[in-house]
């Protein structure tokens, strides 16, 4: 169904911002090659709350023109050679945060709220450098107690993989909820699949409970291993050898462009 | 005859140490010694209350069914009593860096960044810096970025902060009043003079500081039969290492 | 298991906070007797976010302080007589709320804020006489913009009723969320169960996704359709006959007084 | 010969008609008209894309799966395009009371609350004021307690607000910027002399007032067909009352 993923790809426009998951809780990896292909660029990334390989390799393929993240790594494969190059050469521009915080933004979105405020953060270079957040004083505090407010992220598409969907469009993510949190804050959600599920998964309570309603649901692919080399929860482990490849080959931005052939030439 | 603590089981039973009377500790994905210390100390307490142990993004040790999120809420709720932070710099002050070295944001070193740090470092009561490398490129003596201070100001929430700080070399506390790191104990086989040259911020200590306890015997079979074992699990790469080292040792 | 049910709800004190679901949701009826029969007062309930039949016996028996809702009704049954009583003879106190105000609060202590911001409200009569809200000026928009702030509502005590929960007390709350977000609020968490289920909820991940973790969780007891006359979603149906039995009964302080006595006789 | 439309069915019509290119409606537990109204819009639209319905409170027309938070957040987050709203008392300003009357606490009537009203009126772009009672108590010149406003002052975040009145009687909309009701159409049967005695409040209207169009025949049968089928399911009571007013009319 790779004309299905072109097509969701095309969705995504010059300057949009995108919210992507963490590692672990389902990238869709299958996406990265037709976002690439699709070639909108300076594009803003919403890792929530951290960034790795599909990150990596979108900075990589100069897309991208600013990343909100907690963090950027490879995990067990240490760093994100992309990202740690681009901050470098500063061809990319910087939103650093703290995970609790862009949950906080998305949060913010999902219930509508101009801002969330939060604690910690006080003190700290990543607050100083978030022209973007405020400081108040707790309004309900006696004596002076000053409180960060993160304004609501509102991406435009939210991406990521899960192991099944109905035909209606609603898509099971289990209990990995900041998927249907990216999902609420965002206008568009697009979605692949390990397969699609003939039952209406909100038919049955058990189900239900696990369900991401297609009411936030843009458009839904199916894409058997979608994630990897990254791993699905309950589905398949993470394949930290080809992580380990695709580290040391990006170490330059022409191995990295190779690798990136290579890849391609595999799923031609 | 059994043979003498491994230095990484010297690390592992302070861990359980520092742990004691917690009821939830969280500890990250690619955190094996914190791991092996809080299941340690949970082994220790067997019979009786147990602390509840959550791995970031492992399947099995995960007590969260909320996203990711949850641990971040569950720590402003008071409910988790303790956390681990590394650092690629931490200073006098406590103050860790996970961002990089030079002026931010263009840095010549990247690290990946804060993570939850500048959130946890605030809300949990025991936050244990842990960090193996102990040489003065992490231990500064001003942080290049402060991802999360050791310290706040009065009027500043904080209900929790650091506590320790464990290295390969020795364990430090916190005092938070003065502010700075004091001397606990020296592991086996380290000088005061090594530390001090190791170390690049100023430090409180004894003339003689103890030596960092060694673990029983009965401790050190609890480590190398149940809690190895159920390390494994979760961490597979390190435990055989463990395990190598073992072997090798006995065979020595 | 009418002991543990007693022993539960031995924990309530005089004037403590208890968070109560709404009808739908699973209200643990169960526990209602219990509750009179320990005979803690002047409590201070909060409907989450509405309240029905229980608040209105807690509230006939004497219980009850200070009520904290969106709103007290039967459903098809009418008016809660001892409620609209109470109100009327002004015996108790009224923190009159809007649904996403109830919340909001707990959200906050959920996330250990000391407040959120919300949207609407802004020139009603449930803002006028909240005195414990604040209004402030939306400190990221450019010219004014009044915003509400909820403080964190922090019970001492969540109590509901669910269809199972295991041998570790993880609890299967399925879509019903707010029975979750209750419990990350409150210090301590009741829960009566249809049954109790030998499988740990957690070790798969179709039933995690519905499951609140034990972690929030302080003691779990048996008490089948412990929700009667309310439903249980995916179990039973609301028993509307009943509901109308007891809204007329409870039209006076008499009859209600009779109709309670009635319900201790069938239960002893 | 197809039976003449009962008010009900003109009633549900007219709610149909106020929903035309709405994409989500929810509908309180105990609606069974604006139910019913969002049925047959569906119907009607079969083959366009049709309008969802989420029914609070009910399982089988329930998209939501985040507990009873939802449905708000979904409003905040402007995927609500239409919402139906009550009130025991509603005056010229369109604003709504759900709380009761007399002077607040200690009201003389006390109704169960305000619900999300304090919410949704200002953040649904489409709210329908819906209530079959109009009489001088309901439609009162100013209510007794504001439980959501019907216009907001400029600076007010207000995305939504009431579009529309509808009774037993008539049909009016609203309008913001004068702010007032203005009377749309008299149902048949109702007069503008019967309509001002009953209403508590001024409103604008025509000389000779237009009357509620009544479905056509097509509708009409979709109507008590598909449309009351699938009340049925959710709405037993009130789809069997229904049935026996068809039957009794066709006997007469």
């Amino acid at each position: 169904m790779q004309g299905d993923l072109r097509s969701m790809a095309s969705r995504v426009r010059p300057g949009m911002c995108l919210a992507l998951p963490v590692d672990y809780a389902g990238v869709s990896m299958a996406m990265t090659a037709p976002l690439i292909q699709n070639g909108a660029g300076d594009l803003h990334l919403v890792c929530v709350p951290t960034g790795g390989l599909q990150v990596d390799q979108l900075i990589g393929a100069g897309l991208v023109g600013l990343v909100e993240t907690s963090a950027v790594s490879l995990g067990e494969a240490g760093g994100a050679p992309r990202f740690n190059a681009a901050v470098k050469s500063g061809s990319i521009r910087l939103r650093d945060a703290t995970c609790p915080a862009i949950h906080a933004g998305l949060m913010a979105a999902q219930k509508g709220s101009p801002f969330m405020p939060m604690r910690g953060l006080i003190g700290t270079d990543v607050l100083r450098h978030r022209q973007d957040w405020r400081v108040i004083d707790n309004p309900f505090a006696t004596e002076g107690d000053p409180v960060v407010l993160i304004p609501a992220i509102h991406p435009d598409i939210a991406i990521f993989h899960a192991p099944m969907a109905d035909r209606s469009g609603n898509v099971w993510i289990g209990r990995r909820r900041e998927l249907a949190a990216m999902a609420y804050a965002s206008s568009q959600t697009l979605v692949t699949v390990e397969r699609i599920v003939e039952q209406n998964l909100l038919a049955d309570e058990t189900t239900a409970a696990g369900t991401l309603p297609a009411l936030y649901v843009t458009e839904v692919a199916q894409a058997p291993r979608g994630a990897w080399p990254y791993g699905l929860w309950g589905e398949y482990p993470t394949d930290t050898a080809e992580l380990m490849r695709y580290a040391s080959a990006a170490r330059s931005a022409e191995g990295f462009a190779d690798y990136m052939a290579g890849q391609a030439k595999v799923q031609a | 005859m059994t043979l003498a603590p491994l230095p990484r089981e010297i690390l592992i039973c302070t861990i359980a140490r520092l742990l004691d009377g917690v009821r939830h500790v969280a500890v990250g994905a690619s955190s094996p010694m914190p791991a092996a210390g809080a299941m340690l100390r949970r082994a220790l307490d067997e019979g009786q209350a147990q602390v509840r142990l959550s791995i970031l993004g492992s399947v099995a040790h995960n007590f969260f069914t909320n996203g990711s999120a949850e641990l971040f809420d569950s720590a402003g709720q008071g409910r988790l009593d303790a956390f681990f932070l590394g650092g690629g710099q931490i200073d006098g002050q406590a103050n860790v860096n996970l961002v990089g070295v030079g002026d931010y944001p263009q840095t010549s070193v990247r690290w990946p960044g804060s993570f939850g740090s500048a959130y946890l470092y605030f809300t949990v009561p025991r936050v244990i810096l842990f960090r193996e490398e102990h040489t003065p490129r992490v231990m500064v003596e001003k942080v290049d970025f402060i991802s999360a201070p050791g310290i706040s100001p009065p009027g500043v929430y904080r209900p929790g902060g650091p506590v320790a700080l464990l290295t390969s070399k020795a364990l430090f506390r916190f005092e938070r009043d003065r502010p700075g790191f004091v001397l606990e104990s020296l592991h086996p086989r380290h000088s005061l003079d090594e530390l001090r040259a190791a170390t690049g911020f100023a430090f409180a200590h004894d003339e003689d500081p103890p030596v960092t306890p060694a673990p029983d015997a009965a401790t050190l079979a609890l480590l190398r039969g149940r809690v190895l074992d159920e390390l494994e699990e979760t961490y597979p790469a390190f435990a055989a290492d463990w395990r190598r080292e073992l072997a090798a040792h006995s065979l020595a």
